[in-house]
């Protein structure tokens, strides 16, 4: 199933993995960044309505 | 169509359905240009064998490295102009998504180069120098926004490099060509899009598309961040003022 | 719009780099850096040294306008005279552009001035070429100075300016530097080049000040 | 604009980072008035005080001046190579005013003595007084003083107040931030 390469295949498969790495590394920081902004927005509200009520 | 940066709100009604989109169709497109490029196409001997088959990744980076500065700048310019929040957003979510692409398009270029020139960074080729000089402008523009103490500060500052750097670029593109074509032999590759052979531009077309609209993407969700950290700020912020 | 306050802040520019005592030797440090430690470190063999010269000058002219122009901004932001130069209803830029003007007097041009004799400790053949170098050290310093002039602004609020004014004056400075060093080499293409020097130079005057000046009303925000 | 007014400024709000440091602030200083800003250390005179003098972008409102005006703030502007004598010709030629009064500025402001000696040997009152000398090289309607009072002795005291007095007098309007005692009877005070 993998495709044979001739004899550059290791410089073929090293720059696909470097950009696996790279672009999925991106994808992972950004919805880490997404989903921690979101749970703090979600925390300072809650402590807002704690607030007003008290 | 400049009201659309003017308000995060609407952005985010707006992102919230457009990302997901973006998300899907890039990597679709990525699928199947990389299901192409890597086992349908055949191998061309005239530009080194198998090897440029790296281009399916290097070609999409290095015009995503141009682009989303040229993105960054415009939003720049806009928000310079009209300071509308989104605009300033957008110019800080691109850069390090940019600087990223940028990275992979040197990395993957100087992989393609060692068994093509034998060398890993190849100081002639006017692409790869433009490229590079694009990471330094990236870099330059991260490093300055971080340096400020403010976020209206660090929007200033960065707006206004955005914009000398980019009026910069193509001087930059012309004096690397003109330093490169005297030092160089005739290139062996030349990858220009239109007289390749259909079945290559195909896929490249399609890992292009890809990899912007998964750009779009993460940008799209990275400014989505910024807008929640912002109003958390802000909502702390009048907590202490404590009205 | 009168011309009083951007000739007096040229003038305050001028007589602070002077006053820094050091400040007029520091091109020399700077020119005796490149003349002697580039020698020592890349070996003495003539050849290798007439090839390496002028780029190593360009280099050492690159570096030194870094160096002083940290100061001229930062140094204006601390003392409070940002604040008055802009408040004579001068335009920002037009001061900025003196203040970055009078810093090349000072710094850059005596080394484009010193510039034959490093060539000739170079190597160089001493005939009139060293003449025409200089002219063009001095031309594209002066577009060194104008943009380094940007970096230098905009990071004129940063504790550490220094590094930042580098990373963000490095692409800048890349056609100045091509075109600086292709007009000296001689060889082929070498006959365009310094046309294209003049034109990198006349870009930097008229875009750099607009760019130093907003950065400046920014510093003083 | 209201009518008469030297400088006017209609609420005018800032924020500094996510934090709102104040909010429709408005005032109008007309022809012999002194207001003075009031507040906590922080709590934004000074940045008011540059809003006014147009250095700093307020977040809202707007301030109209229809006359010049002159800055003294707590970083006097001094080089530390320049001299009081340097110092006041330079600002003299920058403005376009003649240098011959020079002598008569550094006569009032008591720093005949200390004339040539820079300003980095220079004491925090010598250095302040040089900077108050500016006020006297050019008529201007407006003067902005950001506490003006801090580093000078009792007789720098009199000295300004002096000064000050003759200002409004003449007809000129001062806008200062002052903490504790001002020295002088303000038309109104600011509390930020």
């Amino acid at each position: 199933m993998i495709p044979e390469f001739d004899k550059n295949a290791a410089f073929i498969w090293a720059s696909y993995a470097l950009g696996a790495v790279m672009i999925g590394g991106a994808i992972l920081t950004v919805m880490i960044k997404a989903r921690l902004a979101q749970a703090e927005l979600a925390r300072t509200q809650a402590r807002t309505e704690e607030a007003r009520r008290k | 169509m400049f009201s659309w940066f003017a308000n995060p709100h609407r952005f985010l009604t707006l992102s919230s359905w457009l990302a997901p989109i973006c998300y899907a169709l890039g990597a679709l497109l990525i699928a199947w240009g990389l299901w192409q490029g890597l086992w349908i196409v055949p191998k061309d001997e005239y530009q080194g064998g198998d090897i440029m088959r790296v281009m399916f990744l290097h070609v999409p980076a290095a015009w995503l490295a141009m682009a989303s500065y040229m993105g960054m700048a415009v939003m720049s310019f806009i928000w310079f102009i009209w300071r509308h929040e989104v605009a300033d957003i957008a110019a800080k979510a691109i850069a390090p998504l940019g600087a990223t692409w940028t990275a992979l398009c040197l990395v993957t270029g100087s992989i393609w180069g060692k068994p093509t020139w034998g060398t890993w960074w190849q100081w002639d080729d006017a692409r790869m120098m433009s490229v590079l000089f694009m990471f330094f402008l990236f870099l330059g523009y991260m490093a300055l926004r971080g340096a400020m103490d403010t976020r209206q500060k660090a929007a200033r500052a960065g707006a206004i490099l955005a914009m000398v750097g980019a009026i910069n670029v193509p001087l930059i593109k012309f004096s690397v060509d003109l330093f490169t074509s005297l030092h160089q032999d005739a290139s062996v590759i030349t990858v220009d899009g239109p007289k390749m052979a259909a079945v290559y531009l195909w896929p490249l077309l399609a890992s292009g598309l890809g990899h912007s609209l998964l750009f779009a993407g993460l940008v799209m969700t990275l400014m989505q961040a910024e807008i929640w950290q912002r109003r958390a700020a802000q909502i702390r912020a009048r907590l202490i003022a404590g009205d | 719009m009168s011309a009083a306050p951007i000739i007096s802040a040229f003038r305050q520019a001028l007589t602070e780099a002077w006053a820094g005592g050091a400040g007029a030797l520091m091109p020399l440090g700077f020119f005796a850096g490149a003349a002697v430690l580039v020698p020592l470190g890349i070996g003495t063999d003539p050849n290798t040294l007439r090839a390496v010269g002028p780029g190593i000058l360009w280099v050492a002219l690159a570096l030194a306008s870094l160096v002083t122009l940290e100061r001229i901004f930062q140094a204006d932001v601390e003392d409070g005279a940002l604040d008055l130069w802009l408040q004579t209803g001068a335009p920002a830029s037009m001061i900025a552009a003196a203040k970055a003007f009078a810093h090349w007097l000072t710094a850059g041009l005596p080394l484009a001035i010193l510039s034959p004799v490093f060539a000739v400790m170079f190597q160089a053949k001493a005939d009139t070429s060293l003449l025409t170098h200089m002219g063009l050290y001095a031309l594209g310093g002066l577009a060194f100075f104008f943009w380094g002039g940007v970096g230098a602004a905009l990071s004129a609020t940063v504790r550490r300016g220094g590094l930042l004014i580098s990373l963000i004056a490095l692409p800048l400075y890349v056609p100045t530097a091509i075109f600086g060093a292709l007009a000296m080499s001689g060889g082929p293409g070498s006959t365009g080049a310094p046309l294209f020097l003049a034109a990198s130079t006349l870009f930097a005057l008229a875009v750099a000040p607009f760019a130093m000046g907003a950065a400046l009303r920014l510093a003083a925000d | 604009m209201s009518i008469g007014a030297l400088l006017s400024a209609t609420d005018l709000g800032m924020i500094r980072g996510e934090r709102i440091l104040f909010r429709n602030v408005s005032l109008a200083a007309h022809a012999g008035d002194a207001i003075v800003l009031r507040g906590a250390n922080g709590a934004g005179k000074t940045t008011l005080l540059r809003i006014l003098a147009g250095l700093t972008r307020p977040e809202t409102g707007k301030v109209d001046r229809s006359a010049p005006h002159h800055w003294i703030a707590h970083r006097e502007g001094l080089k530390p190579h320049e001299t009081p004598f340097t110092h006041l010709g330079l600002w003299a030629r920058a403005w376009g005013t003649s240098a011959g009064q020079i002598d008569a500025v550094l006569d009032k402001m008591a720093l005949i003595r200390p004339s040539g000696v820079s300003a980095r040997h220079l004491s925090a009152g010598q250095r302040r007084r040089t900077a108050l000398g500016r006020l006297l090289l050019q008529e201007r309607p407006i003067w902005l003083l950001d506490e003006p009072l801090t580093a000078l002795d009792a007789d720098g005291r009199e000295l300004l107040l002096g000064m000050i007095s003759e200002h409004r007098m003449r007809g000129g309007a001062i806008i200062a931030a002052i903490h504790g005692d001002a020295g002088f009877d303000s038309t109104c005070e600011v509390m930020i």
